[in-house]
């Protein structure tokens, strides 16, 4: 095994980084630009309440496809999601890679309680680590498979919006 | 008459009394209080759920009307709920949601529930059964048998869900409050043990009531891109709201058409015990609780009062115990593309309840919220609603229309139930 | 007298009366409700700029003392407000800020705005034009002609501004509420159509009068280090603060130096339509919106108290539709070195008046505000601020000097703006 | 009796009067704002220590009871001690915890005061020595010589600490408040001049007299591992609480066994002046200030309650000015080990009174609160809780056992300090 | 055209966290030391309420030199403004970079609104993305450009301090 | 010197990654692993308050372990702590180097005050700086030094544990 080797790695930081911005943009298919066709989406938590793991939300590929392309029929609550992320470990064997991310999400408010008092502030949203699997292919890093982790089991109004 | 000046606005709805309500009982402080005091500190509450305390010895901490209680299973498996309220000098017992007192907390003894202040330790059934130095302390002005816990009424029923009162003398017990509400439902959640497998939380600027309404109100599938593109057909339209007695409301099965939902295979598969696939009941329990079976996953939501213009929501999703792990992912993905934090139909509900409570904040202007639909009970019908209200106004005293005046029944209110039961 | 004791603390300062206030009329509680009930319920608020909703269908919701608000503009280009509150069952219609209704919302129609709730639909005129099932739900007891909107007055005047008014039935029209006070302007900013180039929030602990006292005296001059060092001459001192009915204020022109100013180059090439450069013009408008005309850009800036100590301040700066590219990077340039949020004099100013805030907060001691200096009414003289509280006396029926007792007229008062206007 | 019913649970303890208190005087709003004008305006407040402003014009700024206070040293090496509020327009003049005159601020001049609204400037005594513009705006109108600031009593004393009392007339001086109870550690605290080395802050959600009995009782070291573990010998039950007039215990000293603490060394080689090593002696000053004399370290704990639920608490750690760097790093080790944020005791202790503010919220259900222990005024001893409250229902003139009742002596109790000195 | 190059890459990355540092240490002229003579600095925004991009401060590397150079004369909050950031992506093009970072700024208190109760706590102030572009130099990276593209339009108190 | 050199740079790098997730994972024994025998640890803050630097916590190598083997033994507030940290710069000389890293530490609610209903949620806890130093040995960097440098004087209930 390589660990964070140098240019495998590289690109795996790029991959992630470049996923940041598109989810940040909004860019849906970007995002899933970056995604190989056998993709597996899915945001998780741990519940101390009923001592267990949870899967919030999963999709294959396809199916994140869909649910991106059905986002403009929801009604929906506007607000930014703003990731700050940071790539913590890459581990690289052969032509696949792992890759541990600290995130941190910010909801900048749009729409919010009352928008005219409340628009354009940012708060702290979700904290939790991305857990990600990637396909090294011709120079490329494409990911087969993202876990969201989240702290959090408190999400208000919750999201439409991949993490 | 286009759009309205302020007496037209202000005026009152062309619509019966009962039909619509003042929405300062959204928004009002000392409604507020008032509710906690007369209602929420008088009614029975599905705090949990006993698949969260599995063992002898486990625990779940939670809270009513800002009373914290804990609900531990002791070692002869009862399941029992007290003030999570240390005697001596109020420390909060227990502050983690969760856990197990098998092996004792770090300043106390296995299978004892140890205040880390002062290690008191109680045992589960709420005896103390250690004071500190209690001899040299309080020589025998008083003994430990005279500091056991605050034990409230507590019962597991109706598919294993754990209810607590925190009036030790109900006005009626539990089997009479809620049962004739889940006569429809029985057999099915009693076949055999459940077991929650999503837990969330939402705290959102809304009054509880609001959410409530959302949860018995179909009108508002208009809002839902699925629900109205391929729901609304003639088995919809067949489902009725049944009024019981104490507030509460059932909606009656019909069959969910999944085949036309892009992206997501039909739910026929999976069902519960006694009941044919694609059926779906939804029980809302007055003042604000809700159990909503569809398909393949049992959702049950509760509300805590936090203020009147915030509410502490949780939102549980509940399968079979004996779940294969396909069964498990199934019902998983069921409950959760809908109703899960990241779902579609949830982010929706909550995003209309909240601009609820963004018109309704404390101290803006009185409106008028109308739930004046006629339809013959059925879905679309608010009946629920107005059964809801006629008995608030009974339990806070106060008229719903007017919440300056004192209630008084509305005609063929009373009845309301057993006509609806009739029908 | 060196430093004082409480008794003489707390002494009335050697001074008449309407030259000090009590603090308590900035962090009361019940007085903050009482202005919000009897004044800005009643008031003509600048709650945007036309150019923010340039296009038919296009619209910005806002809010006045928390009423929710939609300002939207019909297809025959007019500009309409009503309240942001569903008819049905109170829901806001519109939850951001800004928008078109063009393309119609996700469970709604083009050209209509639609409650997400349950889809009812309302044209730009606010006529109810569709309720989801209605004859089903309704019969002919309540139809969509009765379930319109909540419309409010509103004008687009004064360069632009949209002005709405809870009160529909004003105490005085716009044009005599603010109509003198924008004289000297006029011609300016009604000349060609104006924009909005920069917009910015804040919300701070403070009251909103201490804003708007901050805005309209500048005694503080002191505080802003270019100012003081460059700023006071002959022609400084020679602006005067001129009071108006209705308790607003001008302080009439004179002449920026800008050749003192390092770093930043004179405003002198790029003014506004009849305006000679480097003129300054500021209106303040009773009880708390600002505009400001200096040189290149023009300052707009209004409150929303939220509290006592808590007020919402929306900055704007504007220049002319039609603005070159570099013409209105000039301007972006002088407005923000100075006001915007990493500007110069804006953040100090704000410091200030959240030090004021502070000492200030709800159920702190009774203070002394000053505000006696007596100058020939030129630029450094607190009349404004003495013009400004008397009429908020009249408002409030509060003594500013005595918040406890009612107001009474002192003496010389009545006749201020039109001894001021007769100088 | 095993688990209680509700009226087992509300019943009276089977105490005597004073061995118990209502949880209301921890949780009610009007009860707070009763011991802010009561209590906390007429009591002397350590807020900091003298070492915090070692050199001429240097400052700090605190606040008791809501208002904004500021200390300096003048150039006569005196500290005295301000309200940090401008008399002009009420700014608060300093809004930084600490730093110094010597320099000016941007707007002021070299040492001076500067209110940077409108740069009125005040010497180290409080004196007015400038007024922008005085003649021009004031006339003779009003002059700086009436424009001080509002001084305050304020005295170093035992040890170095600045108190400062917000009532000009207090009921006791200082030496008559604390004397007595700081007669024990007097020669040692006085005889050379001690420094800060630690300070941090902790806002909780509790009641500060929740901390403040903490902080007084001994019987909470059953939490704490290493003192349960370690601690529990002859000398440590040899030890007394002390009553001494105006509310105040003094806890005497015992010889700390630091063999037995795994990792850390014996305390024993670092001392102060005029003690042995391993000396503890723990000064609780009513109503919520502590010092506490351990070995190496002397700690220091202030409240400043901003509501009935919440209070700031500052926690110093002080050793000798003298100090060489070694035996400043190991009473650093020694204190924070134990007191530091990340210590081991301290967060205990903060857990544990955020428990019982949360099982005691504002409007939560009154409960009982046991201080009933009685071990002849040894360590477990619940008597300096006692003497505590008595003075606390003297001040508040309610009953603490019932807060809706006028206060009545309990009988014996005003003897208590002088009982306790004479033993 | 070379993404995330090794060696130019790493300089630029160097830089940026080195001029983090050097703001968060409100050390002005170091950071202004890693500007080039070209430098342009803007501090930016998009607001739905007016549907325009804003420019909220912009500065000329000379213009910036006045503007830190005057700080010490206005009357300013102390409070600490603390950033965290984390480079995204770099792409190299010869002798040329870009950068895109994201970053948080908290707000550690100082004076506040009650310094006696409020300093010392940390506060969430702006999130945004950082822009840059570079000349690199002599294995140096030099900032030609930056854009601070916050998403807040609620500033409070607001600044006088570059972000 | 060599400023973020490739390889060394990259083991740095990674080292403190490691570090950050078994301390969020509260792997206290995987965190000691990462550290040398010479180990030292300090927490300080600067307060304003009484101009001072201030050491809130430290220990060696040998105290860390007896301070993470006592934790059981404590009552603890079980919030989660969550670290989100981004590696500014690495400089590299010879077997050593130092490190300045950025970190942020959300506390994601267990206990709380009232746990059913603050439970799962995220707060913003501290904010700093890790200045860490390592030794180079046989392509493994281990840490010999790390001051976790906070700006928080506002420390609430506090912690029990290594940050």
């Amino acid at each position: 095994m390589n660990k964070n080797g140098a240019d495998a790695a590289s690109k795996v930081r790029d991959t992630i980084y470049r996923a940041t911005v598109a989810l940040d943009d909004e860019k849906w298919n970007d995002w899933l630009g970056l995604c190989d066709e056998s993709f597996h989406y899915a945001i998780t938590a741990f519940s101390p309440e009923i001592n267990k793991d949870m899967i919030y939300l999963q999709g294959s590929r396809k199916e994140m496809e869909t649910l991106v392309s059905h986002l403009p029929k929801h009604n929906t609550d506007h607000s930014w999601l703003r990731r700050h992320t940071s790539v913590y470990t890459v581990d690289v064997e052969d032509d696949k890679a792992t890759a541990v991310s600290s995130f941190v999400v910010y909801m900048n408010v749009l729409d919010g309680f009352n928008s005219h008092i409340e628009a354009g502030e940012s708060r702290l949203f979700l904290t939790g680590k991305y857990y990600d699997t990637f396909k090294l292919d011709n120079g490329e890093a494409k990911f087969v498979k993202r876990e969201v982790k989240i702290d959090n089991r408190r999400l208000d109004k919750g999201s439409h919006w991949p993490i | 008459m286009p759009a309205r000046n302020h007496s037209q606005w202000t005026a009152e709805p062309p619509l019966q009394q009962g039909e619509w309500v003042d929405s300062r009982i959204y928004s009002d402080q000392e409604i507020f209080e008032e509710e906690n005091e007369k209602l929420f500190k008088h009614i029975w509450v599905p705090v949990c759920h006993e698949s969260e305390l599995p063992n002898a010895y486990d625990f779940r901490t939670t809270s009513i009307a800002r009373e914290p209680i804990i609900i531990v299973r002791g070692a002869d498996n009862e399941v029992r709920a007290f003030l999570n309220v240390c005697p001596h000098r109020g420390m909060m017992i227990e502050r983690r949601p969760s856990g197990s007192f098998l092996e004792g907390q770090p300043s106390g003894n296995p299978k004892r529930m140890t205040c880390m202040f002062h290690a008191w330790q109680f045992d589960m059934k709420g005896n103390c059964v250690y004071v500190a130095r209690e001899q040299e302390g309080y020589q025998d002005r008083l003994c430990k048998e005279n500091v056991g816990l605050r034990r409230l009424r507590c019962e597991v029923k109706f598919g294993g869900f754990v209810w607590v009162n925190l009036d030790d003398s109900p006005k009626v017990s539990l089997e009479e409050w809620a049962g004739p509400a889940f006569e429809c439902l029985r057999e099915t959640l009693d076949a055999e043990p459940l077991e929650v497998f999503h837990y969330h939380k939402a705290i959102v600027n809304t009054n509880y009531k609001l959410w409530h309404d959302t949860n018995s109100e179909f009108y508002h599938d208009f809002m839902h891109y699925h629900n109205r593109v391929t729901g609304f057909n003639d088995a919809y339209f067949a489902r009725k709201n049944e009024a019981f007695d104490n507030g509460h409301v059932v909606v009656g099965t019909f069959t969910v058409n999944y085949e036309n939902y892009e992206g997501f295979e039909s739910r026929a598969e999976l069902s519960f015990p006694h009941l044919p696939p694609n059926q779906w009941y939804m029980i809302d329990l007055f003042p604000g609780f809700n159990f909503n079976l569809r398909g393949s996953a049992l959702r049950c939501d509760t509300v805590t009062p936090l203020g009147p213009n915030q509410v502490l929501i949780e939102f549980r999703g509940l399968g079979l115990k004996r779940d294969t792990p396909e069964e498990r992912m199934t019902r998983i993905n069921h409950h959760n593309s809908i109703w899960g934090p990241f779902g579609r139909n949830l982010h929706e509900d909550l995003v209309g309840v909240v601009g609820q409570g963004a018109t309704m904040a404390p101290k803006s202007e009185p409106r008028r919220i109308l739930h004046g639909r006629q339809e013959n009970q059925t879905i679309h019908d608010e009946n629920g609603m107005r059964h809801y209200y006629e008995e608030w106004g009974r339990w806070i005293n106060r008229s719903p229309t007017n919440p300056t005046q004192p209630y008084t029944p509305r005609a063929g209110a009373a009845g309301d139930a057993a006509v609806a039961a009739a029908e």
